[in-house]
């Protein structure tokens, strides 16, 4: 069953807000706290405020677990895609061949704080990123299945 | 009787514990060799400020790897929980 | 023949293959199961294959290192470091090699029977995922240098574990298994977790070389020591600790069990790389030696006179798992002993420590292959229950002879690979106190009983009415078996040649601590 | 100048440990997830506080975080005590 | 001088509540809960082996520069933590079949397997 | 060849030729005792049916000997053994986390009083 | 140094309006008041201490000119906002939730929710 | 020494809500002082300077947990001890 | 426990677009125009908030070109994620940019006061404990969900009042009232605007969300 108004256009309204902020925590993660794992679950978190605050049905049009379940393997295939890419280059896996390349991700930073140029750090950014959707699909597809088994209405 | 041993055994749990705050010094750690490459090399060899993240996916990446695993290992054993059933599956008991 | 890019980057490869395959399995079952099927197969094959690779590899040239990120994959320590090592790293020597043939031969003959016997079933997408995931986790617990990275691959295993003991949920009692198997090894995880905490805070290494390096057995390395021995004791089921293991291992559907069995020996393969190498010869051997000992006596003992009375057949076969698992605790135990003692460790300290490592491999193959035909015979009558079966031998021939091979292999019975093994701890446990030796010869022989009782009722006697009209299992569950059966009839006629090139280099590379540390750091303890 | 904020710190995390006293007695669920949701906002007051005391501008998001996310248990419990869950 | 430990002596005291509440509570939901503490317990403690005393977060900032704390912990943490919620999710939807099938999630209950 | 396939354990040595060709052996001597039974034996006669001292035969289903009746002798044999070892397997999952903390607290005070 | 006194003066408004509120916490009879007394006056005093801390940050900023301390002060605001928004549906969602558990107002002069047929 | 009461604050509200974990006999106020549990521990990980950790535990343990195991105990049961 | 909203066809299929029932009788340009404009609202909402995370990440006042440049993308996710769930097919009053303008007003002005002048209320009563607490009915006289949600909001922010339930058909309020006037609990209902003291909250927020 859905919560009050008030509590569904609040959920409404806070939802973007926080897969925003989310988003700046996974994009963020070399520059300030946060990364893949935590701006993941933040968003997942999201994920779970839709989910308390609506009815099963109606969130079915929201949140599906197809899509967070292709998410997830997503994630986790860019993750080890990364990884990979050290071993296409010639390097062992997980090899950081990117940072200060020049290339993409590659700029080549001065010691000391340089706050606000993302582009940095190789490809500590691209694992974030796939950390992150893999988090957000996974701890979303948590809850949802956790939810089917409450005994409401089939999600 | 049960209700000795139990009381034993934690009693021997919490002395051995009890080494921990006795033997280790907070706020001052014993060897600080590897942290000290890492914060030293962190940021030039990963280009990242944050030099948790750079030792999260960089001097360890492949540990992420296996937390993110742990995760999808997790997420698929929920799923096989709450799978739908099949008609006239056979049943398995004891 | 084999491409230089694949034997260089097998350690990785060897990890990749598996994961990207579980990654993409329940998405290739959508398409069709054929597909699904063939994924996980022919991952399955390639794995097996990469790590056959691997370890050859190591047999031919020694440790192999791989470090993961690095600028080299061999550049172990960088340069600017200081001489540690700070990465990531797979130290496959070969103990690790010898782990890894085993992992990599009863995962694949477990995955070509298992495609076929859980047909069936629903949620083959998810299963095939966690049985990947499960595989990895043994190779990755078993091949790292790096005493977190142990953990972690410990976790993956645990919980793919946990949730292919529960798969079969309709009954209830599979979930029970899993709760109590996944409660006991979270809490073992979190020992080991703090076990790790206690040597990062003491010598600021996460390299199991470095630690072993910088070891002192300070008080807090006794109580680090207390708390990973214990818990991998209780995951590779010894006994006093072993109360999960025929509640998982008889709920496990039963390929899963002859994975399980592999995992077991996986916990044991850490607990001795713990003692030798980690501590090595700065602990009290013959304290720590006499400990495993005793569990491991006990083990045999206690675990066998269970097996007798029991009425599920996979509960019996859970209960000789403990009592073999006996076997190789004495023997390592016995080699642990006397490890500061050189001429005793050449008497017949590596004679004990070669006798229960080959007995790890003997082990893995003839209780898989024990499994699998219990999960044969499932598969065609439903039940597990002793009382309940009778004269199958007539129709599934070929699982009684699977059968045959696989009993007369654990009872010791010498054209078969567990006599050679056994024969190894009877004679050098006797030259370190006979009284062993007798305890684990009557062992033995009740084992022997055992099975012949097991035999009987399951495939002699007349036909039962019920049983009519059971026809054999398909072949590729066949083929799976057949698998195990070969490697268990040629290891146990060429004996001497498994001890000579696997079983000897792994048990001098684990008595050898000097040595695992050279390879690591370059300069030696 | 950032002794006042350190003291401040202090007293709010006295607050909090007060607050534990509601979670103890409180007779019915509602009153306890009320203490909780009490201390979700002292914690995050303590929070934004403790990032000008270290100086790090960095910490203050660790806040924002806590004050979007409490709130997420915290219907949750509102959610189940309404009998809607 | 041990006093100063505070954070070992809460990690201790804390490992012994949640294996007291593994140990002595029967009902599962309520063992969850102990495991979940017993996780936070050893996160502590990692964490706190790693900090220096008067040092900053390990993270390059215009804060004013100062001796960090070491960053090993907290990246060994983080895996640890999320290990520990996939573990609590996987337990709790164990409850969950446990409930359905035995209609109790009391440690008397499951006790089908046993000898 | 004799050298590759001996396993020398010090004291006693193992040789599969000769353990095949025992088996040969022995099989020859079996397939021989065998042969020798068949002349007899004819389809169709009373040979068939066995000699039940005039009582009808049983139904197949009835001869099979079932699993829980081997053994008995030995299982009362060792009663008292059982008696003690099988009531330790509660399936309470609080004793199997008991036995393993009192498995950690023993090894521990044998490893610190031994060290 | 004005900004600085105010800093310190918003302070103290917040810290003591927090300790009112975990009194009421403490006094009232039934969750109702004692949901007036905490989530609001606490959104309230956190509110105010969050707004000492922008008001240091302004005051920093204009003293030294480092860009950092705007970020404080947005960061800052932004967390305040969080907090009072989310505060405001959290306590209705208990109150809701409490009422319709059953729990009806102590000492209430009218209830006409409860004569809502549900 | 104001850090040293702070810490000495935290944590004795990190060991009471621990024992209320173990004392509640109803299972939701026990989820609820977990939450609370969580919430101080993260304060604590976030005094100890790891604030990549506080936020983590901050959205996992405080946030999600707390969720999952209201949802789990709304699956089964609220008290110990009940029995259908 | 409340009927599912019912209304006009065409609401109805805006509100359900998501459901993948959208045939393509229904792809009329109106649909089409009013998820646009969802997308965009989302989007632009996205885009300032992260715009003000990021803020001082440049040189003093900008923002450098690659937080801009992530700051575009990230939204455009954020919108394809989210505009669905921000805007529900209901009402687009919201993307008028001079009401969001009012909105910062109205909260440093009226709301500020009111709340500041009602906490020192309530601090009375924490001190002397008076207390006569009721729940009385408030028809709020909003038509869209949003005003709902931000005059409920107002009440519970404001000390004295918090709002217990609310009707889904009339969005009638129901506000437990620490301290009910004499006289109050006899009346039916009581309008939101008695609830204040000084300022007209509930005209300001007419003012801004219809």
């Amino acid at each position: 069953m859905r919560m009050s108004k008030i509590v569904r256009t609040g959920a409404c309204i806070l939802y973007p807000l926080i897969i925003i902020f989310g988003l700046y925590v996974v994009v963020h993660g070399h520059l300030t706290p946060g990364g893949g794992f935590q701006g993941g679950a933040v968003i997942a978190t999201a994920a779970a405020l839709v989910l308390v605050a609506f009815s099963h049905r109606e969130v079915a049009g929201m949140v599906r677990k197809a899509v967070f379940s292709a998410q997830e393997s997503l994630g986790l295939l860019l993750f080890i895609g990364a990884g990979i890419l050290g071993l296409l280059a010639g390097a062992p896996f997980f090899a950081n061949i990117l940072a200060n390349s020049g290339l993409l991700f590659g700029l080549t930073v001065p010691p000391g704080p340089n706050p606000g140029e993302l582009n940095t750090a190789g490809v500590i950014p691209l694992m974030n990123i796939a950390v992150g959707v893999e988090v957000w699909g996974g701890l979303a597809i948590i809850l949802m299945y956790l939810f089917s088994a409450t005994g409401g209405e089939g999600t | 009787m049960k209700k000795v041993l139990v009381a034993a055994i934690f009693l021997v749990w919490a002395a051995g514990l009890c080494i921990l705050p006795l033997l280790l010094s907070f706020g001052n750690p014993a060897a600080t060799d590897m942290d000290t490459y890492f914060l030293r090399n962190g940021q030039a060899a990963a280009a990242a400020n944050n030099i948790v993240t750079s030792v999260v996916f960089d001097f360890r990446g492949f540990d992420t790897l296996g937390e993110s695993v742990v995760l999808f290992t997790a997420v698929t054993g929920v799923a096989l929980m709450f799978r739908a059933r099949k008609e006239g599956e056979e049943h398995e008991d004891e | 023949m084999i491409p230089p890019f694949v034997v260089d980057n097998s350690p990785a490869l060897m990890v990749i293959v598996p994961f990207v395959a579980a990654f993409i399995a329940p998405f290739a079952g959508r398409a069709a199961p054929a597909v699904r099927a063939l994924v996980v197969g022919g991952a399955m094959a390639i794995t097996s294959a990469i790590t056959l690779i691997l370890a050859s590899d190591v047999y031919a040239h020694g440790t192999r290192l791989y470090v993961f990120g690095a600028q080299a994959a061999t550049l172990a320590v960088p340069p600017d470091s200081g001489g540690i090592p700070v990465r990531i790293m797979f130290t496959v020597d070969p103990m690790s090699a010898l782990m890894l043939v085993i992992t990599a031969i009863s995962a694949f003959a477990v995955v070509l029977y298992s495609l076929t016997s859980e047909r069936h079933h629903s949620g083959l997408g998810s299963y095939y995922t966690l049985f990947l995931l499960m595989v990895t986790g043994i190779l990755g617990m078993v091949s790292t240098g790096d005493i977190f990275n142990f953990f972690v691959f410990l976790e993956i295993l645990s919980i793919a574990s946990a949730g292919l003991i529960a798969f079969r949920i309709d009954g209830g009692v599979a979930v029970e298994a899993a709760i109590k198997y996944f409660v006991l090894s979270t809490i073992g995880a979190l020992a080991i977790l703090f076990a790790i905490g206690i040597y990062y805070g003491e010598y600021n290494a996460l390299n199991m070389a470095l630690i072993a390096q910088r070891i002192q057995f300070t008080l807090l390395d006794q109580l680090a020591l207390v708390l990973i021995i214990a818990a991998l004791a209780m995951k590779c089921g010894a006994v006093p600790m072993h109360f999960w293991t025929p509640d998982a291992y008889s709920m496990a559907p039963s390929s899963i069990t002859a994975l399980l069995v592999v995992a077991s020996q996986a916990s044991l393969y850490g607990l001795f790389r713990t003692v030798f190498s980690l501590y090595n010869i700065t602990l009290n051997a013959a304290c720590v030696g006499w400990l495993i000992i005793i569990l491991g006596v006990l083990s045999m003992v206690v675990g066998v006179t269970m097996a007798i009375p029991q009425k599920n057949v996979k509960r019996l076969m859970a209960y000789h798992a403990i009592s073999q698992t006996g076997y190789m605790l004495l023997g390592v135990g016995v080699g642990l002993a006397v490890l500061g003692n050189q001429p005793l460790l050449d008497a017949f300290g590596y004679m004990a420590m070669e006798g229960g490592i080959f007995h790890i491999i003997n082990h893995a193959m003839y209780k898989g292959l024990l499994f699998l035909t219990a999960g044969a015979i499932f598969f065609r009558i439903g039940t597990y229950d002793l009382n309940r079966m009778g004269g199958l031998g007539h129709s599934m021939k070929w699982t009684m002879v699977f059968f045959i091979i696989g009993a007369l292999a654990i009872a010791g019975i010498p054209p078969f690979n567990g006599f050679a093994s056994k024969l190894m701890i009877y004679e050098s446990v006797f030259a370190f106190n006979p009284v062993l030796s007798v305890i684990a010869m009557v062992v033995s022989i009740l084992t022997l009983a055992s099975f012949v009782k097991v035999f009987h009722s399951i495939f002699m006697g007349p036909v039962l009415p019920e049983y009519r009209d059971v026809r054999e299992v398909p072949g590729p569950m066949l083929a799976g078996m057949g698998i195990l059966a070969l490697v268990v009839i040629v290891f146990g006629l060429f004996p001497s040649v498994v001890v000579e090139t696997l079983v000897a280099p792994a048990a001098h590379a684990l008595a050898d601590q000097g040595m695992y540390i050279a390879a690591v750091i370059g300069g030696g303890a | 100048m950032t002794a006042p904020f350190d003291i401040a710190v202090f007293i709010l995390l006295v607050l909090v440990c007060l607050a534990l006293v509601r979670l103890v007695l409180g007779p019915t669920i509602a009153d306890r997830a009320v203490a909780v949701d009490t201390v979700n906002t002292l914690v995050v007051a303590a929070l934004i506080l403790l990032g000008v005391v270290y100086r790090q501008v960095i910490f203050i998001d660790v806040a924002i975080v806590y004050a979007l996310l409490s709130f997420v248990s915290t219907l949750y419990v509102a959610k189940y005590i309404g009998g809607e869950l | 001088m041990v006093f100063f430990n505070l954070p070992y002596v809460a990690v201790v005291v804390l490992t012994l509540i949640g294996l007291a509440t593994i140990v002595l509570k029967r009902n599962l939901i309520k063992i969850f809960l102990g495991i979940t503490i017993l996780e936070s317990a050893v996160n502590l403690f990692l964490v706190s082996l790693g900090y220096r005393e008067g040092g900053i977060a390990p993270i390059y900032t215009n804060a004013p520069e100062g001796l960090m704390v070491l960053p090993t912990p907290q990246a060994l943490t983080l895996t640890s933590i999320v290990i520990g919620v996939a573990t609590t999710a996987l337990l709790l939807s164990f409850a969950i079949i446990i409930w359905k099938k035995y209609g109790s999630i009391e440690i008397g209950f499951l006790r089908r397997l046993k000898e | 060849m004799d050298l590759l396939l001996t396993l020398d354990t010090g004291a006693g040595f193992w040789n599969p030729v000769f353990w095949v060709l025992g088996a040969a052996v022995a099989g020859v001597i079996a397939l021989l005792l065998y042969s020798l039974g068949e002349k007899g034996y004819k389809k169709g006669t009373a040979q068939e049916a066995p000699f039940l001292s005039g009582n009808p035969e049983p139904e197949k289903g009835l001869v099979h000997v079932r699993s829980g009746n081997l053994y008995w002798g030995f299982l009362d044999a060792m009663e008292g053994y059982y008696r003690r070892l099988v009531p330790l397997h509660t399936g309470d999952l609080h004793d199997y986390v008991l036995w393993y903390m009192g498995m950690t607290a023993l090894f521990l005070v044998v490893v610190v009083v031994f060290r | 140094m004005i900004a600085e006194v105010l800093a310190v003066a918003c302070l103290v408004i917040g810290t003591a309006f927090n300790c009112l509120g975990i009194i009421g916490l403490l006094r009232f009879p039934d969750v109702y008041t004692r949901m007036h007394a905490t989530t609001k006056m606490t959104t309230f005093g956190s509110v105010f201490t969050a707004l000492s801390v922008i008001i240091y940050g302004a005051g920093q900023f204009l003293g030294t000119g480092d860009g950092q301390y705007i970020t404080l002060s947005l960061h800052t605001v932004l967390a305040a906002l969080a907090l009072a928004v989310t505060n405001a549906i959290g306590s209705h969602a208990i109150a809701r939730g409490a009422h319709r558990s059953g729990i009806r107002p102590a000492q209430a002069v009218v209830d006409r929710l409860g004569e809502v047929p549900p | 020494m104001i850090g040293l009461l702070i810490q000495v604050a935290v944590i004795g509200g990190l060991i009471a809500s621990a024992i209320l974990v173990f004392f509640f006999r109803d299972l939701l106020a026990a989820a609820l002082a977990a939450g609370f549990f969580s919430f101080l521990v993260s304060l604590e990980f976030y005094i100890l300077q790891a604030p990549d950790v506080a936020i983590s535990q901050a959205a996992i343990g405080a946030g999600l947990t707390t969720a999952i195991f209201i949802i789990a105990i709304r699956a089964t049961t609220r008290f110990e001890g009940e029995t259908p | 426990m409340y009927p599912e909203e019912t209304g006009p066809l065409s609401q109805r299929l805006l509100r359900d677009s998501h459901v993948e029932q959208v045939n393509d009788w229904t792809k009329t340009a109106s649909v089409r125009r009013a998820r646009m404009i969802a997308y965009l609202v989302t989007f632009i909402m996205a885009l300032l908030l992260y715009l003000v995370f990021s803020a001082g990440s440049g040189t003093l006042w900008l923002w450098s070109p690659s937080e801009l440049l992530a700051g575009f993308l990230l939204s455009l996710l954020t919108a394809a994620v989210a505009g669905k769930v921000l805007c529900r097919g209901k009402d687009y009053r919201m993307a008028n940019p001079v009401r969001l303008l009012i909105l910062p007003v109205y909260i440093i002005g009226p709301f500020f006061i009111e709340v500041t002048r009602a906490n020192l209320d309530v601090a009375y009563r924490v001190i002397t404990g008076k207390i006569r607490p009721g729940i009385i009915r408030v028809p709020s006289g909003m038509k869209t969900d949003f005003g709902a949600f931000l005059l409920a909001n107002s009440i519970t922010l404001t000390p004295g009042t918090i709002t217990v339930d609310i009707s889904e058909e009339t969005n009638d309020l129901f506000v437990h009232n620490i301290n009910v006037p004499a006289g109050w609990e006899t009346r039916d209902t009581v309008e939101a605007r008695e609830l204040f003291g000084l300022a007209n909250i509930p005209a300001w927020i007419r003012r801004i969300a219809e």
